[in-house]
């Protein structure tokens, strides 16, 4: 019999089952029917690096958690209020996230199986045991429901649409999204018109039908029977009004680049060579050719970097994006861009290292790379995403330096960002800034390496302009002529121009956002995708009266002008970072504050909670003067690993 | 700017100074083309060279058109960007041995494989000049480093050819820093031919490897070392063109038509046209073969589609099938909602 | 540690689990050399595989001997340095198709080319697996991403035997991951070849590329669809043995032996030991031509000198020549001076 | 007429013509002669990066500096005594460096060609006007004079020994070093036999005699002629007693590597790709293969780095050497090394950047790259070389270091370092330190990233060893047993232990020297090849009463533990370097202090007396308070390239 449902603010649900088994589409379409119901939601897929490690096993769980709100949210939630656990490893890989009291809802036949347990190493059924006692557990045979709701399927006359046993048990994902369904009080109407999509292909026509069963008899199933004690309703969320869509990291990339191609009227070019998390804007582009978009599979990184310079030689917005491996091997070429002056963009979208690292992991660990890594004094502007939603504005605002001052632009993401999703505000592409790339045309005292007074901007002069013909190339050139130079006074001013080019990029920063108190006890200083904790936790702290504030860069080479006076208003400053205190390092050496860190290097995201406990020890020294806090929590993982 | 019909050598010149050393092949090279380029109808400013790194790359510098001098070994990379984006342009592509079959072996493959219409110069000296002297992968075994007590490489060399052939390049070329006239003529097929052009040079290093091509070029030997390929001609060579390649099942052999045994028919014919390959191959292995000639001239010509028209196609019939929807209709497509003020 | 004869495939085991999709073709290559080895008389310390990164270079990790799963188309490259230094090793290169001929192509080259005593394995299933299913080297033109609404592949592929005999491998072989007896037989022939060996093996990307080899698998088509080489051997094949191969000139053609017009004796035979590469060159272009068999087996193996080999010799001959001069000796060669207390 | 030699403490001669003319060898050879008769000396060629320019062509001259002294010199010197220019180029490029005063050698014909002059950019000759005045210009026509001396060989029967003209001019440099060793009273005994065993060879031997003839006739022109108002005589200097020779750098680094080699046991593989200014290791250590050295000449840089870590992987001692853009392409395999944790040795030989920049000027912008140049927290250790004579003892201690913590360690050098030579105090052997790798054999609870306690160094466990049979790579692994692991915790454990073993490298650091007054005004930071114009500067400071002191550092990271406490005892830091302040920026980072630059980016070594001029007005500016010096020198040439 049907409850009235209990209001919530916002929920966190974890769907896990091994890979392959759907359940990213299961948390998937969670998401989006939320985000068309209307609330503010994050996303944190996660899979193995393993294309498909054997069912079963630890490392072949792939899980997909969404949290939603009535009120606007940054993160993908520390902690889960619903765990989706197919299997014993599902379980196991995951519990330690569930709130106390939490809800377990399990598929009871794949607990029963030893060889599940023993791959997730459990000895005992933890469903017979009472580790669970602390959540509320619900044990369902969803393999049995399943073939009893799709037994027709299994009898159709036709052979060819006939479904096997194996086929039908595949349909359990959608049962279990039916009851998750149920229990938020979603509508089923988005999910099947998408199962009605999906499957419109030849010889998988024949799974529309079983799917939406599926997903029908789960809803259906926790209606009628009593298992949960009770429903839930989480309100839609109060977002700036406009049009909205749900959108990834990376695909937020692509779409930028299609904007400011098409506003600058440059054609794209975008080389690549697959690599994890970047692979997808490769895909992306690809589809997207009748925008004009050219893209190259190269043979590999190098040669994708130094297609896109052949081709902003050309006069393309020229692309290429990798992770770090990648860009390590493209910097010799990125030099070569940055000596010859052109202008271009290069995405990392970073991953755990060193070496390959943890590839389907994030990290923010490719900074000093990203500014630093490179042979000679070759600065370069550097700029990162802070969100899935802002991967469009800030590509498309690198995009817009790279050709107004000509030069190579670094734009750093992670796999976190990449693959995390978010609703976003769809811009107007009327309302964006101009990108308006000046190529040179006239011979009357044309030089290659004159200089535009105020960016210092070599002109744009591409092969095919009539009597604009000249040489460049990566050895040392003359101020202006740009031939080949060996003198020493030239090569100090050359150095100096390519070094002062970037400092003026910061002209083009806006004023630092300081959110929260203007001055006071602590800064909490961020970049990259640490954002969403950074901003949730300065909140609770300042809902709790401390006296902080955040500020996020988007720019990190050149720095924001009033980034030092902002710092200086502040007694201390924390810099939370997935890397070893890599911001930290340059703030440091610039303003020569002793800015202080917390630093988590586990291939996941910095929670909320790790923040806002950092901090408050950190306003605890220094009301008390002493350090015991400290202790408590905030160093809690660097203390398990004490070496 | 000129019209085409009036172009002469000094309008494909630059300002710069060359600095080759003196007595390098490279200057016969660089006359060869300054001279051949304005009977190709291009004018200077449609035309861009890409080099790499090495002496032979610093070409582009002499050239009054559009130049590149880029990074070791990744001139066909660079060009392959550029001739993506810029079907328009005339792109030639300079390189040397080291240049191109050392760090840059792995580009130049994929560049013919793809084929795009560039023409790939590979100035082979057999050395590496610029950095003064080490052998290059085309230096046979046993060379020593110049100037140096060290033992003789290890290495066995590649045979250029093969490595053009293993990447399916639809033309393949070969002549010789000194002789001009061939030079010319063959700088002009490899301009008509549209796909990548791979053409390779033998040049002479001077200084650090003098002489590597001698019997090439000493009036004496010559005629008995080269063997002019002309298509559909038979392969017939030496002072008094008494000699002759004969197949014997698959393998050549060199004949003696004087001997009498054997007649100008037996001779081997040229065919640039065979698809398969396997009549380059054959010329290919004359380099390893005592005795044999050396192949110069077009080793093969078929055509194959071009990388940068395919794309430009796709592109085409992507834009036609898009049915003209605006970017601005992409992003609010999909899944959207509106949030009401 | 074992006597050689005693050893078991559980020797040659790991204990790590097996994490490959179910259906993917690399168990079956894992099985059959896990098969194998014990055979070839080397115990598990001795022998070390060296990988680069994709699926198939996860191979190291299961093996029971020493592993090494470097990074992204550098194992020849590393190899070479094992290889170099350590020639009492027996090393195996397992390396896919991207691997080997996208990012690794020129460190696969200038490996054949050198000669080094290692046997590289190709996994070669037609696609990137690992990067979940992106076209690689050796797709068809118009494959398309899996799952993606892309247009398909505009590069043409490469020719794999092709590029070994560019490289002048001395030892070509191919064999198919379901096909385990000839398998296991083709890493004994690999095994027992003192110089590199390219050994290509088709293999099933069950879940991105799933099928590529269906007819060299398939019952029914299978013996029309390839050709068992063996030396010496005339090329006859298909379900009755009622095809062969006969050369017209330079150019193979597929003949019906039982339509009487030819017999057995018309067919070209196999010879292993053609130093030409001109054979091989042959079975390499059978791939491109419509309604020939799919050569497998050994289709090349010629003896030539091994890199560690001559760089041990020199290291020996030069520490003779050296007439015992001690390195403190060397110190003060030359041009000294004392200056007294 | 004889004259009694005039007593010089030291002087400075340069030696300029046309590459390809013997002019480096000529300096050499006065180099060597004048270290043999126990000058302490220093010395600086300078050649073009072409091949061989044109004739007369400023880019075509090729250079020698020599300084020698009757007291112990670090630098090859900012001022030139003696100018022998042989041609109006030369004298062009090297005019601004002759002291007032100074002697200017030319040799005449030259000057009278049209062609020459205009090459030069001379519209008059020099030699005719009034611009060489505050000079002793002294003119000799040296072609005709060596004709003259060499008439016999151009008469002789045989037509295979006789010389051409042609072959006779070329002899010219020998009668030029005549002259000057006339000049400066030194014996010819040493380039006689020089001469003698360099033609010793096929088509070469008739060259030895008319070379003896014309060194000789140029010794006895300058004597029998007025032409030099003195002779002069640097008297030998008193260096610490042994037996010396001379050495540059890379052959220091090739013995130093030999060396290690032999204490450690350790079989020798060197590989590399040639590139300027490191191809002469690869040269050097090719010809010592009877001392076991296999070199390896590699396809690409990445080959190079990656035969080394296979190497390593086998267990030799692995090195490998290139510049800025081959260590670009080394990044990505030395981020492996990192991971797998294998020792090796990876030497930069510095040069002017960026991309291929100025292959044959000497600069110091690799740190960056060197420090933080790869991706992910991929940290170890880095060294640097500071004179040709400390390659040796370098080196040798990379070596070490390498395989006592099973580390990848960064070696920086640079072209000044690496082509420049110094009287080398030749070590015994035996004296060495120890180098004990310390091979894996017990398979008895044998794990391959279980930790030494001490240096957290993983066990080395060749291919080949019974019972250690295991998989290493690229992916994280688990603590200890080295199996590929994803778990969160684990990742953190191992990037804290790498980050931690390259910090306790630090305790391999013997203390700081800290050179002048332990405490004070100012005190001068430096590394690498700055060492000697530091030390002068510093000497000079000294000597003039300042409280200053200097600090050169050998170890770039870590950092000296005790680097610190000793910044803190001086008022002002200033660090000299050729590069745009890299050291200053670690050094701001770490110890939060306002340390200042002097930043020299010409390809060139930093003179001592821009220090001292920088320096003092640092001093100035605290007695004063004012800056008003500063504009006046120290910052001549960023003035000059205000920008
Ligand atoms: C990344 C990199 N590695 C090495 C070098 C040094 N280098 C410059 S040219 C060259 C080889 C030159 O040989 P080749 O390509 O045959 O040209 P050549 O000088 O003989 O014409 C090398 C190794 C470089 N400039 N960049
Ligand atoms: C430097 C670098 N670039 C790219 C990648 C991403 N990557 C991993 S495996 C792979 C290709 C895999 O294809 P293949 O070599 O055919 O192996 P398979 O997975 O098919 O067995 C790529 C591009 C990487 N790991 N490192
Ligand atoms: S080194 Fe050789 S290739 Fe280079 S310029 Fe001189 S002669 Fe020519
Ligand atoms: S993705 Fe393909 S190659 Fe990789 S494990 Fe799965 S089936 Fe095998
Ligand atoms: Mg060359
Ligand atoms: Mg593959």
């Amino acid at each position: 019999m049907a409850k009235s449902a209990v209001e919530l603010q916002e929920a966190v649900i974890r769907f896990a089952d091994d890979s392959g088994t759907g359940m990213q589409v299961s948390g998937d379409q969670f998401a989006n029917t939320s985000a068309l119901f209307g609330n503010d939601l994050s996303t944190l897929p996660d899979f193995p690096a393993e294309i498909r490690a054997p069912a079963g096993t630890l490392h072949g769980i792939s899980s997909f958690q969404v949290r939603f709100s009535s009120k606007d949210i940054h993160t993908p939630g520390d902690q889960v209020d619903v765990l989706i656990a197919m299997n014993p490893a599902a379980l196991k890989m995951s519990l330690h996230l569930v709130k106390p009291n939490g809800i377990i809802l399990t598929n009871e036949p794949s607990f029963n199986s030893a060889k599940n347990l023993r791959l997730a190493g459990y000895d005992q059924n933890p469903l017979e045991t009472s580790d669970l006692d602390k959540y509320q557990v619900i044990t369902v045979d969803m393999i049995d429901l399943t073939n009893k709701a799709l037994e027709e399927f299994a009898k159709l006359e036709e052979e060819k649409d006939r479904l096997s046993k194996k086929e039908i048990d595949r349909a359990k994902n959608m049962f279990a999204l039916g009851m998750v369904f149920w229990l938020f009080n979603r509508p089923l109407e988005h999910t099947v018109k998408w199962i009605q999509t999906y499957f419109d292909r030849p010889n998988r026509r024949k799974y529309i039908e079983p799917n939406i069963a599926a997903l029908k008899a789960g809803h259906i199933y926790a209606e009628a029977t009593d298992l949960f004690a009770a429903s839930y309703e989480v309100k839609p969320a109060i977002l700036q009004p406009g049009k909205y869509r749900n959108i990834n990291g990376n695909t937020g990339l692509a779409f930028g680049l299609l904007a400011a191609s098409q506003k600058s009227g440059l054609p794209l070019f975008y080389s690549g060579y697959p690599i994890t998390p970047a692979s997808a804007i490769l895909h992306e582009l690809a589809s997207y050719k009748r925008f004009g978009a050219r893209t190259f599979q190269a043979e590999d990184e190098i040669a994708a970097m130094c297609a896109a310079v052949g081709a902003a030689y050309g006069g393309s917005l020229a692309v290429t994006a990798s992770s770090g491996p990648g860009i390590a091997l493209k910097q010799e070429a990125l030099s070569l861009a940055i000596s010859v002056e052109l202008p271009m963009i290069v995405c990392n979208i970073q991953r755990g290292g060193p070496s390959t690292g943890l590839p389907t992991k994030t990290e923010q660990s490719d900074l000093f790379q990203a500014i630093g890594g490179r042979h000679g004094e070759s600065p370069l502007p550097v700029l990162a995403t802070s969100r899935p939603s802002d991967c469009f504005d800030v590509i498309y605002e690198a995009a817009r330096i790279a050709v107004k001052y000509m030069t190579p632009v670094l734009l750093l993401s992670d796999g976190y960002l990449g693959n995390g999703t978010e609703p976003w505000p769809i811009p107007d592409l009327s309302s964006l800034p101009d990108i308006q790339p000046q190529f040179a045309a006239d011979p009357e005292g044309f030089e290659p390496y004159s200089r535009d007074p105020a960016t210092l901007a070599r002109p744009w002069a591409v092969p095919g302009t009539p009597g604009l013909e000249h040489r460049i190339g990566g050895l040392e050139k003359e101020d202006g002529s740009g031939n080949v130079s060996y003198d020493s006074d030239n090569h100090e001013k050359m150095t100096l121009y390519r070094a002062e080019k970037v400092q003026r990029v910061a002209r083009e920063i806006p004023p630092t956002k300081v959110d929260g108190d203007p001055e006071g006890d602590l800064l909490i200083l961020g970049w990259g995708s640490s954002y969403g904790s950074i901003r949730a936790a300065t909140d609770q702290l300042l809902a709790k009266g401390s006296s902080v504030a955040r500020v996020h860069l988007r720019w990190l080479n050149p720095l924001p002008n009033d980034l030092g006076e902002i710092l200086k208003r502040f007694k201390r400053i924390l810099i939370p970072e997935m890397n070893l205190g890599q911001l930290r390092h340059y703030i440091r050496a610039k303003y020569l504050i002793d800015a202080e860190g917390f630093n988590k290097v586990q291939g996941q995201p910095i929670f909320a909670s790790e923040i806002v406990c950092k901090a408050e020890s950190m306003l605890d020294e220094q009301k008390r003067g002493a350090s015991a806090i400290n202790e408590s929590c905030t160093n809690a993982h660097a203390r398990r690993f004490r070496i | 700017m000129k019209a085409a019909q009036t172009l002469t050598p000094e309008d494909f010149e630059s300002d710069q100074t060359v600095r080759w050393c003196p007595g390098c092949g490279d200057y016969a090279i660089l006359a060869s083309i300054k001279r051949t380029l304005p009977a190709l109808g291009r004018p200077p400013h449609e035309v861009a060279f890409i080099s790499g790194i090495g002496c032979s790359s610093r070409f582009p510098y002499y050239m009054g058109t559009y130049g590149f001098h880029t990074i070791h070994g990744r001139a066909p990379a660079i060009a392959t960007g550029l001739k993506a984006t810029r079907p328009d342009l005339d792109i030639w592509i300079v390189t040397g041995d080291g240049d191109s079959l050392s760090i840059g072996g792995n580009h130049l493959l994929h560049l013919f494989r793809r084929n795009l219409d560039v023409t790939l110069l590979l100035f082979n000296n057999q050395v590496y000049g610029l950095t003064k002297g080490q052998y290059s992968p085309t230096s046979p075994t046993g060379q020593k480093v110049v100037h140096k007590s060290m033992v003789g490489s290890i290495d066995t060399p590649f045979n250029p050819l093969r490595i053009a052939l293993a990447a399916n390049a639809p033309m393949i070329i070969r002549s010789i820093d000194r002789d001009l006239k061939h030079m010319g003529a063959m700088i002009r097929r490899a301009a008509e031919h549209h796909g990548a052009v791979f053409f390779e040079i033998y040049q002479d290093c001077h200084v650090f490897n003098g002489g590597a091509f001698a019997e090439f070029v000493d009036k004496n030997s010559k005629m008995d070392a080269m063997l002019y390929l002309e298509h559909g001609k038979p392969m017939i060579f030496g002072r008094e063109r008494d000699k002759a390649i004969r197949l014997d099942g698959l393998q050549p052999h060199v004949i003696d038509l004087k001997a009498g045994a054997y007649g100008a028919d037996d001779a081997l014919v040229h065919d640039e046209h065979d698809e398969s390959g396997l009549l380059a191959g054959i010329l290919a292995t004359f380099q390893e073969r005592k005795d044999f000639p050396r192949p110069v001239g077009v080793i093969r010509n078929i055509e194959r589609p071009c990388y940068e028209d395919m794309m430009a196609d796709q592109v085409n019939a992507e834009t036609e099938k898009g049915g003209g929807q605006t970017l601005q209709e992409l992003f609010e497509s999909g899944d959207t909602w509106e949030v009401e003020a």
